[in-house]
């Protein structure tokens, strides 16, 4: 269906963007979270073998800072589950790591291991968007049941895994976290003309610059990339790409750069003055480690979360499950949760809700068809509020949510501004299923990338 | 003409942090003829101490009595932490060495460089460190309608102190003198009441300085990350090996080369921007294998 | 000295290499499948280090940069199967080798201009400049996601063998564990050969006195180049050869730390063996891939286990059990 | 017959004149010595004409063709070969396996990379009579490091002396052995190379070797040649004696130890 | 003034030395002949401080070296001229002799402070030609003149004992004439030497006493004049 003049607020209407404190205009009531709830007396007869997991993460290197908030979630879900006896009230959770930093033909190996040797239950973790690609078909051909909890790349299941059987993933899909980011940079500075970009040089950085440059035309017409700067993943010296960036006289200034080099690359710009010169809008700075972003890190720019989770949102206690998580894990580790922990936390919380629920229908310990046949479809809440696991591809759907950067004086540390939320439902703005997935071929781009260019309007 | 300027300055500062760590690297190979490959880690150790000492001393509220130039004097710290390590790596761990072929030397420090990677894992944990603070307390100035850090202008005058002090030290000093009489022929230098032990450990504390001293210039303006001494110990190499191992002169004009080239590159030629360093390197190698200001 | 010094009667050689192979073909009958899959792993290994070893051992080069040929190996395979939607593994094999031995001929012409530390410094350059390529030309290469190469669609031995349908993992694992070895033995027996020939002793003479070799007629240089480049090719048919099992390459495999590996292995096995790199292949596969698996600090582990090496056993695995049995048998004399 | 010619050869090192202008004519069957004190060219003169240094100017001509800017390989395979001042052995191989060595390279064979070479019997057999000629027989499967000083040097000679080339230069091939080792090791390899008939070429500083074994004797001086002559001549030649000894005299070279 | 007192020494697992003693006395050349491999730079090397003792024992004065590193022992006043000599490549002339100076200083100010005799008008005293290459780089001398300036740095050390490897090797006839007179003069400063000879020739020339080694061991020790009329020593190094 063709679009034509149609103005930008009626089309940002359309998406359903919404900015504010209240939660993504969804219509489920709030209830009580799923780690909260007591679960019905088991059917059956349920072994008391311990479940073992393996859970795969960065716990070295750069990624580091990601991992270790997807570890620390894992064990305090496991931790819970295990006070109250476990899965079914009997079989408790066993958990062996491993680093992905060891790179990803380790990582295969060290999966291989895990399914052959240590015959774990379920796999879970992963974080980078270079190592689920790899994951996921050794996953399947391994028959071992995976949430994977991050590597949100939509060639997962575009390319690697187009039928996945086995595998699933909780986050939210990559090309969210472009599109997210233009939506709310289209609606705040639809003057924006001459964009320039820096982006951490690997598949995350690439869908970031494919997407939001995309969705960004669509909603802003006569949009220009005047520059593209792409530093090695754990670069620390961002100051040429920023030089460059501003050289280009843009009017804003796109980034995807997360974590140590994040840090690095906005106190640097700073000094540079780049936060004078033009807009900033990121897609994941605030989501990797909130309590690393100084004060003195800009107000009211877009600091993106990843699409995902942000701790203080929805703030108080209009979306309990949040506040619940947030003091449980605070309370654990003494410092904030970050989007990897809400996956990695609720990805135990899911699976133990399917045994359950299987367990119901069936009795006795669930085969693993049934569990899968229970995640398929799975509506589920989280922290970062409802979760919808999609029967098709396995991925999980839950709103978009962005916002903009704001000192507050409860924090030692910049947060977003809670009056000033982006949220967006994510079915608006991702391939629906049936959509037709992209070609094998190397230059192919992703499903909701063609979807995108298909089926959004131009807008005037 | 502003964005040159910048650049220009960019680079400079680049240059610097460049210099201190192959400068070590260059001294180090100059006098033992060991290729420390943990090298990267000694300047990674170096920024995550300073950022360590200079995070403590902010969070212990000594701001306020320290002031910007006794913070400024805290970074040192981290360059002469690693100069105690140093200390402590040669005779333990290289000293048994210095007999064996060079393959050893590569194996030996490759292995360090593995377990300083977990080390600084195990004692500063994953969370980035950042000494910004001093960077924040000297602001920027203005560069025509732009800014740029002072705290960079700092950093290439430490580089540029470095490199005659360095300099001045190595050529024009008795200690100067005995260094490199040792670095050609340790037997003879022994036997002429050089305690070459001592010489070697002093030479290599020294290199392990300069890295450390890289790492703590560096951490006010970027951050002490994991992984970090990777990145950068590549890049070093290739700047000793277009200057030519074990010539300062080599560190310092192979630093400016590797800088510019590569903030030419960010600027004009990204795809290739890595690659042209390593055909640089090549290059070199191939038409003089010492580098440009080597000797065999 | 095992390699030249004794002229070890071939048929003991011919029977012991005969028990091991039978053990080796047996092994994947008796251990759980993934002992298999490591064990390929190890014999891929296996094949880049005895490669490799022809130059450190018997030519006298240390290669910092074999990740360059072994990297070449794997991504002509990719490129093969993805832009040509070829998926025979011999024509893998055939497609890879050649890709191989352009990228080792030019680089090995390169190279063998210098020796020692120059030779490996520049080896590893040239490797960085693969790398980067592979890294930066991400509509080419997929950048550090790679390509995949999934053994779903393989097949062996000109079509005869494939792996569709249920269950074909298991089958997988064993028909290529029995594929790679009998191309690690067909490597092994080439190498040996390789070594104990003339043009093998002429590696070691320059190896040993580069100036002697030119004057007594050898072309140094040129013998250089031809170590180097079959060094390469073997390097690359290991490359070519992990592709499948590794599923994707990536490329961290045409990273330099990619090549301290294959020195790390080699060495702990012992270069001053033929052997040596096979034992030292096979033990850092499992080293690694257990310490990965058991601790977070897995690199400190391994760091330690090389310093340890280095200090204590510089001649390897090999080298150090050939001199206590020496000891052993001097003693029993 | 001519074998070796050189023509107005130069080589400079900066000031010092290493080879000036020197006209050598070397005819087939000779066993001549060059001599001369430190410094005087002989063996930057051997290094020229072995191809290890590239002359400033000047011809070498070897059986009839210009050599001049042939390689090491080349002037190998023209049949001229060379033993070391300082032992170059290939240390970490067998006695046995460096004479080989230089046979299968010699042949041809050393290119082939396909037959293992312990199990090419007539290259074995010629390398175990060479070992035998020059009394190694017994050192056969020793690493070449192992052996002991005079040992190291008959092997250098050996490997030469394997390319059975037309000229074999040997530089200093006493040098560092005692006394007693020197004859030995010089009867050994004048034995063998008359034996043979190869055109062979020495520099010595042993007068009393000198005197022994060569039948024409070329003195060097600061690069250039200062005489030649036989043996008597030289003897006889005053201002020889006062340049290699440092007095002259009728029975200057005749004090002996 | 030196004692050795039968040492034993390895390099790597060969027996080099099998209880070599020898003895130096004040103001006196003592010569150690033998021929090539018979352990005469081991024998040096080892009262230098290179190689380890597995027994035996060095006094020098009166005191125990055995276990002193080498450059202690430079400090207690040996000079030392390797065979190849050792001057510095890159450094100057001047800078080779310096490094000696100074340790000679460093060490006549910690002792007692008496003055030592001037090391320059000492070591120019010996080779006079080296004060006019003071500005050359180690690497451009010739042969001879960096034996000169081997032995002119030891002079520097304001040493007591000199061991001199093969003072005389690959010098000619004239030259070796010029470095008698020089260890002649040293004698006459007062410094004990001690020299490797391969020639028995020359060290009958020079040396007050001698001592000749064969295979690791002393065979004979005494007068010059002596050792020609041994029968032992002549076989050892004639055959």
């Amino acid at each position: 269906m063709e679009q034509r003049n149609v103005d930008r607020r009626s089309f940002l209407n359309q998406l359903g963007v919404v900015v504010g404190g209240a939660t993504a205009a969804t219509a489920i009531p709030a209830m009580n979270p799923a780690s909260a709830q007591t679960p019905a007396a088991p059917k059956g007869n349920i072994p008391d073998a311990p479940l073992k997991f393996g859970h795969m993460t960065f716990l070295t290197g750069p990624g580091a800072v990601l991992g270790e908030p997807s570890l620390k979630g894992h064990i305090l879900a496991a931790e819970e589950i295990n006070a109250k006896g476990g899965i079914l009230g009997k079989r408790k959770i066993e958990t062996i790591t491993a680093d992905e930093a060891a790179g990803t033909d380790a990582n295969v190996k060290e999966l291989r291991r895990m399914k052959l040797s240590e015959k774990i239950d379920m796999f879970t973790g992963v974080i980078s968007s270079g190592n689920t690609p790899a994951l996921g078909p050794v996953a399947e051909e391994l028959s071992v049941l995976t949430i994977f909890v991050d590597g949100c790349t939509d060639f997962l299941w575009d390319k690697a895994v187009p039928n996945p059987k086995f595998a699933f993933r909780i986050t939210n899909i990559q090309s969210a976290d472009g599109v997210t980011c233009a939506v709310a940079a289209a609606q705040a500075w639809p003057e924006a003309k001459r964009i320039a970009h820096i982006h951490p040089d690997y598949s995350y950085g690439r869908n970031a610059f494919d997407h939001f440059g995309l969705a960004f035309s669509k909603l802003v017409p006569g949009t220009q990339v005047v520059s593209e700067g792409w530093p090695k993943l754990g670069t620390t010296d961002f100051t040429a790409h920023i030089t460059k960036a501003m050289s280009s006289n843009p009017d804003l200034i796109v980034s995807s750069v997360w974590g140590g080099d994040y840090v690095a690359m906005y106190k640097q710009a700073l000094r540079y003055g780049m936060f004078n010169n033009a807009k900033f809008a990121s897609t994941i700075a605030f989501g990797v480690a909130p309590h690393a972003i100084g004060k003195d890190h800009p107000e009211g720019v877009i600091a993106g979360v990843h699409a995902n989770y942000y701790f203080t949102f929805p703030p108080g206690n209009r979306w309990p499950a949040n506040k619940i998580f947030v003091e449980k894990y605070y309370k654990r580790w003494n410092e904030y949760p970050n989007f990897q922990s809400d996956g990695a936390y609720h990805t135990l919380y899911m699976y133990k809700t399917a045994v359950e629920k299987a367990n119901r229908l069936t009795g006795g310990w669930p085969e693993e068809e049934a569990i899968i046949s229970q995640l398929e479809g799975m509506y589920f809440e989280t922290a970062a509020g409802d979760l919808y696991i999609r029967p098709d591809n396995h991925q999980g759907y839950k709103d978009a949510v962005t916002g903009f950067s704001k000192n507050v004086p409860e924090y030692p540390f910049q947060i977003l501004d809670p009056n000033r939320m982006v949220t967006i439902p994510i079915r608006n703005i991702t391939a629906p299923p049936h959509w037709p997935k992209p070609g094998h071929g190397h230059n192919d781009p992703t499903a909701t990338y063609n979807w995108i260019k298909e089926t959004w309007p131009q807008v005037a | 003409m502003t964005i040159l300027v910048i650049q220009i300055l960019n680079s400079f500062f680049y240059a610097a942090v460049l210099f201190l760590i192959a400068a070590g690297l260059s001294l180090i190979y100059g006098v033992m003829r060991i290729v420390n490959l943990a090298h990267g880690a000694l300047y990674a150790l170096g920024a995550y101490v300073s950022a360590w000492i200079v995070g403590s001393a902010v969070g212990h509220a000594v701001e306020g009595n320290l002031g910007l130039a006794g913070m400024l004097l805290l970074l040192p710290l981290g360059a002469i932490a690693i100069a105690a390590v140093g200390a402590l790596i040669e005779p333990t761990l290289l000293r048994p060495l210095y007999r064996r072929p060079e393959e050893y030397h590569l194996l030996v420090t490759f292995g360090l460089l593995m377990i300083l990677e977990d080390v600084m894992k195990f004692v500063f944990g994953r969370t980035p460190l950042s000494a910004g603070a001093i960077m924040d307390r000297m602001g920027s100035i203005p560069v025509g309608r732009l800014m740029y850090p002072t705290y960079n202008l700092f950093v290439v005058a430490v580089g540029l102190a470095a490199a005659i002090g360095l300099w001045a030290f190595i050529y024009r000093t008795k200690f100067g003198v005995i260094l490199r009489a040792t670095s050609q022929d340790r037997r003879m230098a022994a036997a002429l009441g050089i305690n070459v032990s001592r010489v070697y450990v002093q030479a290599f504390a020294i290199g392990c300085f300069m890295a450390g001293l890289g790492g703590a210039v560096v951490v006010p303006a970027q951050a002490a990350v994991l992984g970090l001494g990777i990145e950068v110990l590549i890049l070093a190499f290739v700047v000793v090996v277009i200057g030519g191992l074990g010539s300062l002169q080599g560190a310092l004009v192979g630093a400016l080369i590797v800088s510019f080239v590569r903030t030419a590159g960010i600027q004009f030629f990204p795809e290739i921007e890595l690659a042209v360093l390593y055909l640089i390197a090549a290059a070199v190698l191939l038409v003089r294998p010492t580098g440009l200001f080597g000797r065999a | 000295m095992a390699i030249a010094a004794t002229g070890t009667s071939s048929w003991r050689i011919t029977i012991v290499s005969a028990i091991i192979l039978v053990i080796l073909a047996i092994l994947p009958q008796i251990v759980d499948p993934y002992q298999t899959v490591l064990l390929t792993y190890g014999l891929i290994m296996a094949i880049a280090a005895l490669g490799f070893n022809l130059l450190l051992g018997y030519t006298g080069l240390l290669s910092f940069g074999h990740s360059a040929y072994f990297g070449t190996g794997a991504y002509a395979v990719a490129f093969i199967a993805r832009d040509l939607g070829a998926h025979s593994m011999e024509l893998y094999i055939v497609g890879g080798m050649l890709g191989t031995l352009v990228v080792a001929a030019i680089f090995g012409f390169v190279c063998v201009r210098h020796t020692r530390i120059f030779f490996g410094i520049l080896t590893l350059a040239l490797s960085q400049v693969l790398w980067s390529l592979a890294f930066k030309f991400f509509w080419v290469t997929g950048g550090t996601d790679g390509i995949r190469v999934p053994y779903t669609n393989l097949t062996l031995v000109g079509g005869l063998v494939d792996f569709k349908g249920a269950g074909s993992f298991q089958r997988f694992i064993y028909a290529y564990y029995y594929y790679v070895l009998v191309l690690f033995s067909i490597s092994t027996a080439i190498l040996w050969v390789i070594t104990h020939s003339p043009f093998g002793k002429a590696l070691q003479a320059i190896r040993d006195n580069e100036t002697r070799a030119r004057f007594v007629g050898i072309s140094v240089r040129r013998y250089r180049w031809i170590a180097f480049m079959i060094s390469g090719i073997f390097t690359g048919l290991a490359g070519i050869l992990w592709v499948p099992l590794n599923g994707l390459t990536t490329p961290d495999i045409l990273y330099w730390p990619f090549s301290g590996e294959i020195v790390f292995m080699t060495v702990l096995g012992g270069f001053r063996s033929f052997t040596g790199p096979i034992v030292g292949a096979i033990a850092f596969n499992y080293l690694k891939t257990y310490a990965i698996a058991s601790t977070e600090y897995w690199q400190l582990l391994l760091g330690v286990v090389l310093v340890i090496l280095v200090m204590a056993l510089p001649a390897g695995i090999v080298g150090t059990i050939a001199r206590l049995a020496a000891k052993l048998r001097r003693r029993t004399k | 017959m001519t074998l070796l010619e050189t023509v107005n050869l130069k080589k400079y090192f900066g000031d010092t004149h290493a080879v000036d202008d020197v006209n050598l004519t070397i005819a087939e069957g000779e066993f001549i010595s060059v001599v001369g004190p430190n410094g005087a060219g002989k063996t930057s003169l051997c290094n020229v004409i072995s191809a290890l240094l590239v002359p400033d100017s000047g011809r070498i001509i070897f059986r009839g063709s210009d050599v001049t800017h042939s390689s090491v390989i080349e002037r190998v395979k023209a049949g001229i070969a060379r033993s070391f001042q300082l032992v170059n052995l290939f240390d970490d191989l067998t006695a046995f396996d460096n004479v080989a060595l230089a046979i299968f390279s010699r042949d041809g064979k050393i290119r082939n990379m396909a037959a293992l070479a312990d199990h090419d019997r007539a290259v074995a057999v010629e390398a175990d009579t060479i070992l035998e000629q020059f009394g190694l027989a017994s050192k056969r499967n020793e690493i070449a490091r192992d052996l002991a000083q005079g040992e190291r040097k008959l092997l250098d000679v050996a490997l030469a002396y394997a390319l059975r080339p037309k000229l074999l230069f040997l530089d200093e091939p006493t040098s560092g052995v005692s006394t007693r080792d020197k004859d030995k090791i010089m009867d050994t390899i004048a034995s063998v190379v008359r034996a043979e008939g190869i055109t062979a070429a020495i520099i010595e500083h042993d007068m009393d070797v000198v005197f022994k074994y060569s039948n024409r004797i070329v003195v060097m001086h600061q690069g250039a040649i200062l005489a030649e002559g036989t043996p008597d001549a030289i003897r006889n030649n005053d201002q020889v004696a006062m340049i290699l000894l440092g007095s002259s005299g009728p029975d200057a070279f005749s004090r002996k130890e | 003034m030196l004692e050795v007192n039968a040492i034993h020494t390895y390099r790597g697992p060969a027996h080099i030395l099998n209880g070599v003693s020898l003895r130096v006395d004040k103001q006196e050349v003592v010569c150690l002949v033998g021929r090539n491999g018979a352990g005469k730079t081991t024998t040096i090397e080892s009262i230098m401080g290179f190689l380890p003792l597995r027994a035996g024992r060095i006094v020098f004065g009166n005191e125990d070296l055995t276990r002193l590193a080498p450059h202690e022992r430079a400090k207690r006043g040996i000079g030392y001229s390797p065979e190849d000599c050792g001057v510095f490549p890159e450094l100057s002339v001047d800078d080779n002799l310096m490094i000696s100076r100074w340790l000679g200083d460093e060490v006549s100010r910690r002792r007692d402070g008496t003055m030592r005799p001037d090391p320059q008008a000492q070591a120019f005293g010996v080779f006079p030609e080296v004060q006019g290459l003071l500005q050359r780089q180690g690497m451009h001398l010739s042969g001879g003149q960096r034996k000169m300036v081997a032995i002119a740095r030891a002079m520097m050390l304001s040493p007591s004992l000199l061991l001199l490897d093969e003072a005389f090797e690959g010098l000619a006839p004239v030259v070796v004439n010029r470095f008698t007179e020089a260890v002649m003069k040293i004698k006459a400063m007062g410094v004990s030497i001690l020299m490797a000879e391969s020639h028995l020739a020359s060290a009958s020339r020079i040396g007050d006493r001698l001592y000749v080694i064969d295979r690791g061991e002393i065979i004979f020790h005494g007068l010059p004049r002596e050792a020609r009329t041994d029968e032992r020593v002549m076989r050892a190094l004639r055959g």
